[in-house]
């Protein structure tokens, strides 16, 4: 290092930042992306249909719920912690959300609200879990997994609630635009927003790098934990509403399996699961690189049974590309 | 709760003996077996037993779990809706040996299994009979389809689905049964290892299969992709009605217009609706409440009767049948 | 006579993606003695002693074991050329046993099977060999005090019988009596033909030990030279390429009023019927054992820890934190001991460390203005000079020192009324050290009231107006700064 | 000397051990076995059936294979990994297994063997993954569980391979003694020896606890770490023959969601999935807990989607009560 002498001179040389550098620099920070724009790429190339409208439009209906499930986890991630009870949770938000609008007759808005609402209940169960009770994220969380699903079932009894059209649906219809898009964009802009721009997200990553450090600093770090469990709860249920709107019927199976993709969104998109790492549009880029991976076999027709050995060598794929270009120096 | 174990309502005849009987589902994941579930319930809790449902959660290692607590329990009878055919069989034999009889409800088992017998619609023969319809509407006309299926590896689907292909080529072909057995076995082999499978001269292509977990919103999700990847399509085939339903909105969504739908097996009330509206082609019945009725039936000429229940024949079927628009009003009431 | 060297290390030159740790650095040790290795925080004292040990590759550059080129790829190359290090950070496995961390690099090697008979036999051999008999082998290595650990990671070393042994800062968290125990032990390694490295900050230690003293800075080889030819001030002088005159800057004391009272303080396992106060202006230094309790009070009056009884009176109202965010909302901050643990988030860039506590100031309704930040932790790092590339550079890429003042940062950033400083330059450069001083002093000049918790009794003795020294728990007394001397706080802290 | 430190203190009161302080360490010690304890009280005093020869046996029968998944599942987190792939390791290992003996008329001793090698071969590759190319064992396992239970729909086409009876059941059968259950016994004894006695099984502690120190000792970490995966793969695939051998069916859909019920297993067994805190035995008697939780809800009939809410307030009970006996460290 050049520039550790001791003494009061402002001017002190900086590094000098050239061409080379800069682009393996930008090469390092967006390789998420990179390897998403390589994949549309590929996928345009291999199929006629990839770049079918209306295959984009199904591709930005069905990815809204779990991208809204990744940022969710990311926030949890990034705080240290980890979330497998998204997928019940969403089942939760459908659920929920179904049986007031088709058995309350109520109108959609409040029942999203209350079933985002419901949901925030199990996010702030296992927040307390963690934060309060000193409970490993991944057992907490696994319980609230196990309970939200019971729930599910006992409040539908096992059958899946039936909406009438005209009544959720509208959110999935396009008048203008597809509302379900809009929500999923803006929340995609607001986190993002949050992550980077407000004490709360910054905290959240602090907390994932030190949390005795934020602590002595004069954070109260619980409340902050406990939080990131309630915002992926609520993204959690938001998306099951999502999911019972697009099919008209709200089912205590939805979501199973989701956590697993969430938190996979979230470490393609370059996130460590030991926390302090991670950015929300990197996660919605990981999200999307895996339903991309899913839809472009669908449409090529690759047989099923082999669809999860390629899947599963993409997904490693594309985390080795992530390693190899931010691979700087190991620590041994 | 739909499936606890208050069975006995206490209005048995008097005199009657209180039995014991257990019940293994293999899941309660979805409407068909909720249903079942309640009119074991139902028709048992009429007699005065006592049942006690047991969830399998689909994970054949629990199915085998608590068909032994059955047996250490001391049950003096055992229903059964399997997960798997032959990974049933251990169990029932145990139960066998334990002196406990097991009657297989709405799934086959088995070689081997020492079962009192299987009260089930034949999905095999459902899925035939509604192919052999099909084929019949659509006479000489090319089928071009994609198919939703349930979950990998499930027996009860992969026979659906074969089933409704057998009728298909043997109704569009006019081939022995047998024969079209043996084809649609290899079309299904086809389809699994290529991802799409035709039958030229049956003209009949799946060119695409999705697995939509039984599920209306996976159903969906499962079509859309397919429905995009081929345009032009005739049809969407289906493991059953749910995944259908799903398929329907986003055949909607594409703009598609005049799509047959058309379900091996199952017979979802929602299902009958839509086949009177003439928007739904057809479904295979498997009525839970009639494998129900007939299962509790041949346990209570049994542990009632005393009728020996090594008499009965291995399968005991509910009339199997293709539901359509001519026949519905049959078998609306039997839907779930 | 040809020299015969132990240890050869030519133009070794070592790159952290764009940062240049060394460049073109030689060190040559000869067989059998004692070589110190001196220069600031991150002048690469670490980084060339890792190369040697194969944890980090060099990228240019050669190195000679016993006058042998040495193919250096991984540590297990270097332990089997009879090389061995004990690192700054203790390298210790905290869930596995004291014996089973001495001897674990043996354990890959034992064959399948551990006799747990002999191994913690002979790890006690070890333990008695460096005199520590009173540390238990079976005891779990992360349960033990640092200054015990340090002793094992010692230990585990020396049981390799290595002929060539590096030391790098053993003696930071060693106490005085630990220490002389320590190089006692050194003096016997070289006279029975061990040829060792060493390196420290406490300059007199290495004055009185080494043979040679081979000196960098900024990555870059300076001097090598015969200890017997050189003195401190010079020493310093080529460490840090100017005079240090003053190593504790003058203060202008203006003590004001009482800030902070405690009375009967009781916390913890340790703490009991502790009082005193401090006022505005003023520099109150806590000397005492490692041990005796200091952190443990000032932890309880922070909120951090629960207090079992006594009163704090802060600004003449009897406050209770129950957590920090209390007291620093009420203008009360702490410098934890521990920068590493405690301190600071190494992961993350310089500006959201120096802004962590103080986000009130950049922020409105929850959301931070960045170029606002930005600019508030310029100006602020520069008035305390702060070396760093850029802001949004990681904590963890700075040396030492700067790490030390980014934390500092982060409470001048907070804007206390009373601060508490648990060993602020522990581990800090002779510079640095300096600069840290003129921080305290600043703050004490703006009326801040001011704690200084440290083991190092010529830091109590130069900085404070006054000190108090704790005992197994209890005050054991005060000494005005008239009576500061080393003599006075050693009767206080051993109770003679 | 003007840098002189003051010294230690000697006289610190030592904590005194007394035998109080020696029953709360007891309790503390043995926790995970009393809570289980307690479990098996509960449960004998709640039903007739529990204590009866019959369920005791088909306990033994249900949990020796998630038992053997745990065991392994517990060396990867003690060495601070977490494997997602043991569900569908099992699966290759039922597939392999019953398509040795069924297709290719393999004697049961051969083919069991053989399915474990398979079944070690995904064990490398994730180890491999992790050690080698740096990816986080949870995304590098997460794509084999993809990959493997694909490969086992792929080789069996979906369809579950039946076994004659007197192949692979001989395990199961008691001729002498169940040989699966002891089978699971002798694993359980040979896993704990390991851990304590072996160099494998301490350096694997070591890892999780710093591996940068273990590695600077000059040990070969990455071997290690890979092994770790190896032995989880193998266990799990011998689990999976174990529930062959039982349906004597071998299916690809066996052991789905096993991956959690091992880690909620070892976690309850009071592993820390930040890697060097765990043991063999205890990671069985959570097992166990597990296990009895399940096999005492079915004695007593419980419904079904009830026993998911019940069984998630276990864990979390559990756990919890792990966490109270064992607070003592404060970590701020
Ligand atoms: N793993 C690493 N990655 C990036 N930079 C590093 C790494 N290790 C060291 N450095 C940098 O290399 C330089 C030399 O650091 P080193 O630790 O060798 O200094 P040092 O002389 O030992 O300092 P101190 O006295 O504080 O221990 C510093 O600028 C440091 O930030
Ligand atoms: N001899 C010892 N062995 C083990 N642990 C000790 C010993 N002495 C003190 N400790 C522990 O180490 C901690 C040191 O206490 P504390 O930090 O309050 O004292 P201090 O005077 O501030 O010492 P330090 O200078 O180390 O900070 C306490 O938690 C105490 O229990
Ligand atoms: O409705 C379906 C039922 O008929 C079948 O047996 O399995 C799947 C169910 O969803
Ligand atoms: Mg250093
Ligand atoms: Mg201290």
């Amino acid at each position: 290092m050049a520039n550790m002498e001791l003494g009061y001179d402002k001017n002190l040389p900086k590094e000098k930042k050239n061409k080379k550098l800069n682009f393996k620099q930008f090469l390092i920070d967006n390789n998420t992306y990179i390897i998403l724009v390589l994949l549309i790429i590929i996928s345009s190339m291999l199929t006629d249909t990839f770049l079918t409208s209306m295959n984009l439009r199904n591709i930005a209906l069905q990815q809204a719920a779990p991208i809204l499930v990744a940022i969710g986890m990311l926030f949890v991630i990034v705080a240290g912690g980890i979330d497998l009870s998204v997928g019940s949770v969403m089942a939760v938000g459908a659920t929920v959300s179904a049986i007031l609008i088709s058995d309350m007759g109520m109108n959609y808005l409040p029942a999203m609200f209350l079933a985002v609402v419901i949901g925030i209940i199990f996010g702030l169960f296992t927040g307390i879990l963690v934060a309060y009770a000193g409970m490993q994220g991944f057992v907490a969380s696994l319980a609230t997994m196990t309970i939200a699903r019971g729930v599910s079932f006992v409040i539908t009894g096992g059958r899946p609630v039936k909406l009438e059209s005209g009544t959720l649906d509208t959110i999935v219809s396009k008048e203008f635009f597809y509302p379900i898009i809009l929500i999923a964009i803006v929340l995609i802009v607001v986190f993002a927003f949050v992550q980077k721009y407000t004490s709360w997200g910054r905290i959240a990553i602090a907390i994932g790098s030190n949390p005795t450090a934020v602590q002595l600093a004069g954070i109260r770090t619980k409340r902050y934990i406990m939080s990131t469990y309630a915002v992926s709860a609520a993204l959690a249920a938001l998306a099951g509403v999502f999911i019972a709107a697009r099919s008209s019927t709200g089912s205590a199976t939805v979501g199973m399996g989701q956590e697993l993709d969430a938190i996979a969104a979230c470490v393609i998109g370059g996130a460590s699961l030991a926390g302090g790492k991670g950015f929300v549009v990197k996660a919605v880029a990981g999200g999307l690189i895996l339903g991309l991976i899913g839809n472009i076999m669908n449409l090529m027709a690759v047989p099923s049974y082999p669809q999860d050995i390629i899947k599963g060598f993409i997904i490693i794929a594309a985390v080795l590309l992530g390693i190899l270009t931010n691979k700087s120096e190991k620590t041994v | 709760g739909c499936n606890s174990s208050e069975g006995s309502s206490g209005d048995g005849k008097s005199g009657n003996e209180k039995f014991k009987v257990g019940f293994a589902i293999k899941t309660q994941d979805s409407p068909y077996f909720v249903s079942l579930v309640d009119a074991v319930k139902e028709y048992a809790g009429a007699k005065g037993w006592d049942l006690t449902v047991l969830d399998a959660n689909g994970d054949t290692t629990k199915e085998a779990e608590n068909m032994e607590t059955f047996i250490a329990q001391g049950m003096d009878l055992i229903f059964l809706d399997s997960i798997e055919p032959d990974a049933a069989v251990p169990s029932i034999n145990k139960a066998a040996e334990a002196g406990i009889g097991v009657i297989n409800l709405d799934s086959g088992v088995g070689e081997g299994a020492k079962d009192i017998t299987t009260v089930y619609s034949d999905n095999k023969q459902n899925g035939r009979l509604v192919g052999l319809t099909y084929a019949e509407k659509m006479a000489d006309k090319e089928i071009k389809s994609i198919i939703l299926s349930g979950a990998k590896g499930n027996v009860a689907g992969m026979e659906r689905r074969t089933g409704l292909f057998a009728g298909i080529i043997e109704g569009k072909t006019g081939i022995t049964e047998e024969e079209a057995w043996k084809q649609a076995e290899a079309f299904d082999k086809e389809l699994t290892s290529k991802g799409k499978a035709t039958h030229a001269e049956a003209k009949f292509t799946v060119a695409g299969q999705g697995w939509g977990n039984w599920t209306e919103e996976e159903g969906l999700k499962a079509s859309e992709d397919l429905i995009t990847a081929n345009p032009g399509l005739t049809t969407v085939l289906g493991e059953n009605d749910h995944m259908l339903f799903g398929a329907m909105t986003a055949l909607k969504n594409s703009g598609a217009e005049g799509v047959d739908i058309v379900a091996a097996a199952d017979g979802a009330k929602a299902a009958y609706d839509l086949i009177k509206e003439d928007k739904y082609y057809a479904t295979g019945e498997n009525s839970p409440y009639k494998v129900a009725e007939l299962g509790v039936k041949i346990a209570e000429e049994i542990l009632v009767d005393g009728k020996d229940m090594w008499s009965y024949e291995d399968i005991t079927l509910t009339k199997p049948a293709a539901v359509t628009k001519e026949n519905v009003d049959e078998y609306y009431e039997f839907g779930f | 006579m040809q020299k015969e060297y132990a240890v050869q290390m030519k133009n070794i030159t070592k790159h952290f993606g764009g940062v240049k740790a060394l460049t073109d650095v030689s060190l040559n040790v000869e067989k059998g003695e004692i070589h110190a290795l001196i220069g600031e925080n991150g002048a690469g004292k670490s980084t060339l002693m890792k190369i040697l040990a194969g944890a980090y590759q060099n990228d240019k550059g050669q190195i000679l074991i016993n006058g042998k080129e040495a193919k250096i790829t991984s540590p297990k190359d270097v332990i089997n050329l009879g090389v061995s290090v004990i690192y700054q950070e203790f390298m210790l496995a905290p869930d596995l046993t004291v014996a089973e961390n001495i001897f674990i690099d043996k354990l890959a090697d034992s064959g399948m099977l551990i006799n747990w008979k002999m191994l913690k036999k002979r790890a006690k051999e070890e333990l008695k060999k460096l005199g520590f008999d009173d540390i238990d082998p079976e005891e779990k290595v992360g349960s033990l005090s640092v200054a015990y650990q340090q002793i094992v990671e010692i230990c585990k070393c020396l049981a390799r019988e290595s002929n060539v042994l590096v030391f790098d800062e053993p003696t930071a968290v060693l106490t005085f009596s630990e220490t002389q125990k320590l190089l006692s032990i050194i003096n016997n390694l070289k006279n029975n033909g061990v040829s060792i490295i060493y390196i420290s900050h406490r300059l007199e230690e290495l004055l009185e030990i080494s043979d040679h003293i081979t000196v960098l800075k900024d990555g870059k080889y300076v001097d090598t030279v015969v200890t017997s030819s050189i003195n401190k001030e010079e020493l310093v002088s080529m460490m840090v390429g100017r005079e240090i005159t003053q190593l504790f800057p003058e203060r202008k004391t203006k003590i004001g009023k009482e800030i902070l009272k405690v009375d009967n303080l009781s916390a913890g396992n340790l703490v009991k019927d502790v009082s005193f106060s401090i006022k505005s202006g003023e520099v109150v230094g806590f000397s005492g054992l490692v041990g005796s309790g200091r952190t443990e009070a000032m932890r309880a009056i922070f909120g951090v820890d629960k207090k079992k009884s006594g009163k704090v009176i802060y600004f003449g109202e009897e406050v209770n934190f129950k957590d920090p965010k209390e007291a620093i909302n009420k203008g009360f901050g702490l410098l934890p001991e521990d920068r590493k643990k405690q301190g600071l988030l190494l992961e993350q860039s310089i500006r959201m460390n120096t802004t962590i506590a103080s986000m009130f100031k950049i922020k409105k309704f929850g959301v931070i203005n960045h170029n606002k930040e930005k600019e508030y932790v310029e100006d602020l790092l520069a008035s305390i000079a702060t070396k760093y590339g850029s802001m949004e550079d990681n904590v963890n890429s700075l040396s030492g020192g700067n790490q030390q003042k980014v934390a500092l940062a982060k409470w001048l950033s907070a804007d206390c009324k009373c601060l508490v400083f648990d060993e602020p330059t522990r581990g800090v450069d002779v510079g640095a050290k300096t600069e840290i001083y003129k921080i305290i002093n600043q703050l004490a000049e703006e009326g801040v009231g001011v704690i200084v918790i440290s083991s190092e009794m010529s830091e109590i003795i130069g900085m404070c107006d006054r000190a108090i020294v704790m005992r197994q728990g209890l005050i054991a007394g005060e000494v005005d700064k008239s009576e500061l001397t080393e003599n006075n706080l050693i009767k206080l802290a051993m109770g003679v």
